[in-house]
């Protein structure tokens, strides 16, 4: 079956259509008079002190590598939901109806790839890297 | 008379940042009570667009200084000032903003304009909400009206502007930064 | 033109070079170390990688005078190692007003406007601390007629409504529930256009006179009273309703910065702050001034002494202020509001156009001020955030010599830095919201 | 403080204590600077766990010019007491001393910062002497009675010609 990729297109030209003209109109419209006070660090209107530039401790580094592994994960769940219906089922699929045989093929693909990070997920955890301690 | 320095693109960019008056609160003293009572629901500032306090000087147009300027302070609100970005504008809020109120002392700047040029001066200890409204509508004005100070500076006026500013006397010494010491 | 930042005493914040050490200026000092790390593990244990955890530099943020949590007054140098807070300078004096020197140069009656920017909270308790100073000074504190005692404990209360009120609302705002930052300021809106009524001013109100109060209450003042206060109730029953079981606010405030009553007194705390460690200390119970002892309300009091206890002593002291109001509102008889000694209070205004004597009187008061004995006195009472004391010395002229304020917040903050080192850098902001520290009151 | 405690006081410290009177119902005892530590330890030990309030006033013109007040309160009794110590401030000579008492008393510390900031008068022994209400380059002490109210010493001004 054809799937017709134009509205997508469309969509996508259209965001980046939309982001450029805001930031074009900022950029060329918006006054610019930079001097050296001006740029400095903002810090609560005191003297800025310190270098930004210090070694962080890695818990930062962990977590966020964690979190980004589970979102990505979540991520992946809308584009299977919304095939979930033709996935499990062998037919034809009229609307919300399978005239098919319904099958549990969706559910158990679905099933291996979370139980994969479910394995990753109880690593992390009894290795305390998820907590803030 | 100060319309036709305007041409319609900066009339239409008025207009646009007129009505979206983001504010940097530059809150001290009591008047940040009736600042509050002026972001509450009664005296909602949300109607003329200016509800979003933005706690960085680069996302705010109108810094608001609300309460007393100490000495000790100033630099903080120059710092703060001179970060902002442009197009910006300042309201002094309330009395000791404005002229340092009954504060005469060694501790109190006279007046936020000792520090940082300002736009709009609402009088009152504190102002009552309805007067700070109105001081917000008169930067509005001012706005539209290309009279404020940036506006003024983009065009190149010096002071020999129409507007008079205080001049500091002869015999200050002409070290910048600093206006004799008033004894 | 800046003045250069002050260097901290204590583990005073480096001034590190603005720019990235090269790398092989890393590689050279950061081997050297781990070496050194590594000798003192034996053979074995050395290979385990997850121990060796490499040192991370401390870094210095400053949460500046202008600071939306900092209730633009505070500014707190933060030496943090990653999220906990290792070291801190807590440095005020961003709103010093002067208070004292101002003092020393305005008559007696004109120093009551300065009173009211000192806690601007509460603006009536402090009117009432100075005049009651004065007028023991004078030693006329049981001459002042009984109805003005009422209203002074009536409007007294109003204002500590208002105070806590406002420090309530601020530090739900400043954990996020800005709903309750809202019904709270609207019920402070309502109080606040009676006090306008009565007063004159929504917020500065120097009502207080010396001797007295300046006006009367205004017509059926209680009725309208009782109904606000019913308002209020239902305000502060829906904020309670919204957070006292909140999980998220529960997490934020429950054992954060808790300090013991020892510590606490050994600090010098007072007030809602004193009380939330289990001491059940508060001046209108323990010294009972004006007609503070014909009513009868109970003290709340803390168990643990953490964030949450304050929030919720000061919840619960609104509510026994209420009740000290009511009470007072059925006490209260009628009768003179000020003192009828023509030296102390100015005399009425018919008087004033009418008679030599009470024109004469009136000019002598406004341009030398009250004559008041030459001594000293230290009187205190129950402010918005702790014992307020007012030291005043006179030396017969009808300007004070000296007039010292004993200000609970400036006390009440100095604690703040034990109270967050070790803490998460989020736990400043409760922290710092419970103690209420009111910048005129710190700073003076 | 009732009378007793007063002349228990005085018996302790005979020579230290100067003289006591008691005005407008809050007793006062004067101490020499020097006994100022042994007499508020012994207070301590008493009963006064409270250190309420810690100021000087300026008397210019009387001879001991400055004197710093301090007030105590015993949490269990309620009774409190006032302290004053003297201090000498030589004409134009080195700032007037004060034993520090935060070893006592934690509170005192930002006290005495400010009495240091207001008054000039070092506090000796205390951990971190600086100035806490007023800024490092503000010279003089604007409490004193010879400093004029409106004698400002600016940071940072505008200066209308550079714009």
């Amino acid at each position: 079956m054809s799937v017709d990729y134009a509205p997508s297109l469309v969509a996508i030209i259209f965001g980046i259509a939309f982001a450029c003209v805001f930031l074009g109109l900022a950029i060329f419209l918006g006054p610019k008079r930079e001097d050296p006070e001006k740029l400095a660090p903002f810090e609560c209107g005191s003297e800025p002190i310190g270098s930004p530039r210090v070694r962080f401790s890695v818990k930062f580094y962990q977590v966020a590598i964690l979190f980004l592994i589970f979102d990505v994960e979540s991520a992946f769940l809308y584009p299977w939901a919304a095939l979930f219906r033709k996935l499990s089922c062998i037919g034809v699929v009229a609307g919300t109806q399978c005239l098919g045989t319904v099958t549990w093929f969706g559910f158990v693909e679905m099933l291996v790839f979370v139980s994969t990070l479910v394995v990753a997920l109880t690593y992390v955890w009894r290795k305390r890297a998820i907590g803030w301690g | 008379m100060a319309e036709n320095y305007l041409t319609k693109l900066d009339d239409a960019l008025n207009w646009a940042r007129k009505y979206s008056l983001f504010t940097y609160p530059f809150a001290t003293a009591c008047c940040a009570m009736e600042f509050m009572a002026t972001m509450a629901p009664k005296h909602d500032i949300a109607r003329f667009g200016a509800e979003f306090p933005r706690f960085s000087p680069r996302q705010a147009d109108l810094l608001i200084i609300i309460g007393t300027i100490t000495e000790k302070q100033a630099p903080a609100l120059h710092r703060i000032w001179a970060q902002m970005a442009e197009p910006k504008y300042v309201m002094a809020f309330g009395v000791c903003a404005s002229t340092g109120g009954f504060y005469q002392n060694y501790g109190t700047v006279p007046g936020c304009d000792q520090i940082i040029p300002v736009d709009v001066y609402v009088p009152g200890c504190p102002p009552r909400p309805e007067q700070v409204l109105d001081g917000l509508i008169l930067v509005q004005k001012k706005i539209t009206e290309g009279t404020t100070w940036v506006q003024r500076r983009d065009r190149g006026e010096k002071h020999g502007g129409e507007w008079v500013t205080p001049r500091p006397s002869e015999n200050a010494e002409k070290k910048p930064g600093h206006l004799p010491v008033v004894s | 033109m800046a003045n250069p930042t002050h260097e901290s005493a204590a583990a005073g914040p480096r001034q590190v070079v603005f720019g990235m050490p090269t790398p092989d200026e890393i590689v050279t000092e950061r081997s050297h170390e781990l070496r050194q790390r590594l000798h003192k593990f034996p053979e074995g244990e050395a290979l385990e990688d997850d121990d060796i955890e490499l040192p991370t530099e401390p870094m210095t943020v400053n949460m500046g005078p202008s600071h939306p949590a900092m209730h633009g007054t505070v500014r707190i140098v933060l030496t943090l190692d990653g999220e906990t807070v290792k070291d801190t300078d807590v440095q005020v004096g961003y709103l010093h007003r002067c208070f004292e020197k101002e003092a020393e140069s305005a008559t007696w009656t004109q120093v009551f406007p300065y009173t009211d920017r000192l806690n601007y909270v509460s603006p009536l308790l402090n009117n009432v601390g100075f005049a009651m100073a004065v007028e023991k000074l004078l030693g006329v504190e049981k001459l002042v007629p009984e109805r003005a005692q009422y209203i002074r404990v009536i409007v007294g209360e109003i204002s500590r409504i208002t105070d806590h009120l406002t420090c309530l609302g601020a530090a739900s705002a400043e954990l996020g529930a800005l709903t309750v930052f809202f019904w709270m300021i609207k019920a402070r809106e309502w109080i606040w256009e009676l006090l306008e009524e009565l007063t004159g001013a929504r917020l500065t109100h120097s009502y207080v006179r010396i001797g007295g109060v300046q006006a009367d209450l205004t017509e059926n003042f209680s009725a309208r009273l009782l109904d606000t206060l019913k308002r209020v109730r239902e305000a502060l029953a829906d904020a309670e309703s919204a957070l006292i079981k909140n999980r998220i606010f529960r997490d934020r405030m429950d054992g954060i910065a808790t300090i013991s009553a020892e510590d606490a007194i050994a600090w010098g705390w007072t007030g809602p702050c004193l009380r939330s460690t289990g001491v059940p200390y508060d001046v209108r119970k323990d010294h009972p001034y004006l007609v503070y002892d014909r009513f009868d309300f109970d003290v709340p009091v803390g168990s643990v002494g953490d964030n949450f206890d304050r929030y919720a002593v000061r919840l619960e002291e609104i509510r026994q202020s209420m009740r000290i109001l009511e009470q007072a509102l059925q006490q209260i008889q009628p009768g003179p509001v000020l003192i009828d000694d023509p030296r102390i209070a100015l005399p009425p205004k018919r008087e004033v156009y009418n008679t030599i004597e009470g024109m004469i009187g009136h000019f002598k008061q406004i341009v030398d001020g009250i004559r008041v004995p030459p001594g000293e006195v230290y009187s205190y009472s129950e402010g918005g955030n702790g014992e307020l004391g007012f030291y005043i010395v006179s030396d017969g002229t009808g300007r004070p010599y000296r007039c010292h304020v004993r200000a609970p917040s400036f006390i009440n903050t100095q604690v703040l830095a034990k109270l967050i080192h070790g803490a998460g850098v989020a736990d400043i902001i409760p922290t710092f919201g419970m103690i209420n520290m009111i910048g005129g009151e710190c700073d003076r | 403080m009732s009378k007793v405690d007063l002349d228990k006081l005085v018996a302790q410290f005979r020579e230290a204590v100067l003289s006591t009177h008691s005005s407008h119902g809050d007793d006062t005892a004067v101490v020499s600077a020097g006994q100022l530590g042994a007499v508020m330890r012994w207070l301590k030990g008493a009963g006064f766990d409270y250190l309420v309030d810690l100021t000087a006033v300026d008397r210019l013109g009387q001879e001991p010019r400055f004197e710093v007040v301090y007030h105590l309160r015993s949490m269990s009794s309620g009774s409190r007491l006032r302290i004053k110590v003297p201090a000498h401030q030589v004409e134009d000579g080195p700032a007037p001393e004060v034993p520090s008492i935060v070893q006592i008393w934690p509170v005192a510390n930002w006290l005495e910062r400010e009495v240091w900031d207001m008054f000039g008068i070092k506090f000796t022994g205390h951990p971190d002497l600086r100035r806490i209400l007023l800024y490092e380059e503000f010279i003089g002490y604007p409490l004193r009675k010879d400093y004029p109210k409106e004698k400002r010493q600016p940071l940072i001004r505008r200066d209308y010609t550079m714009e």
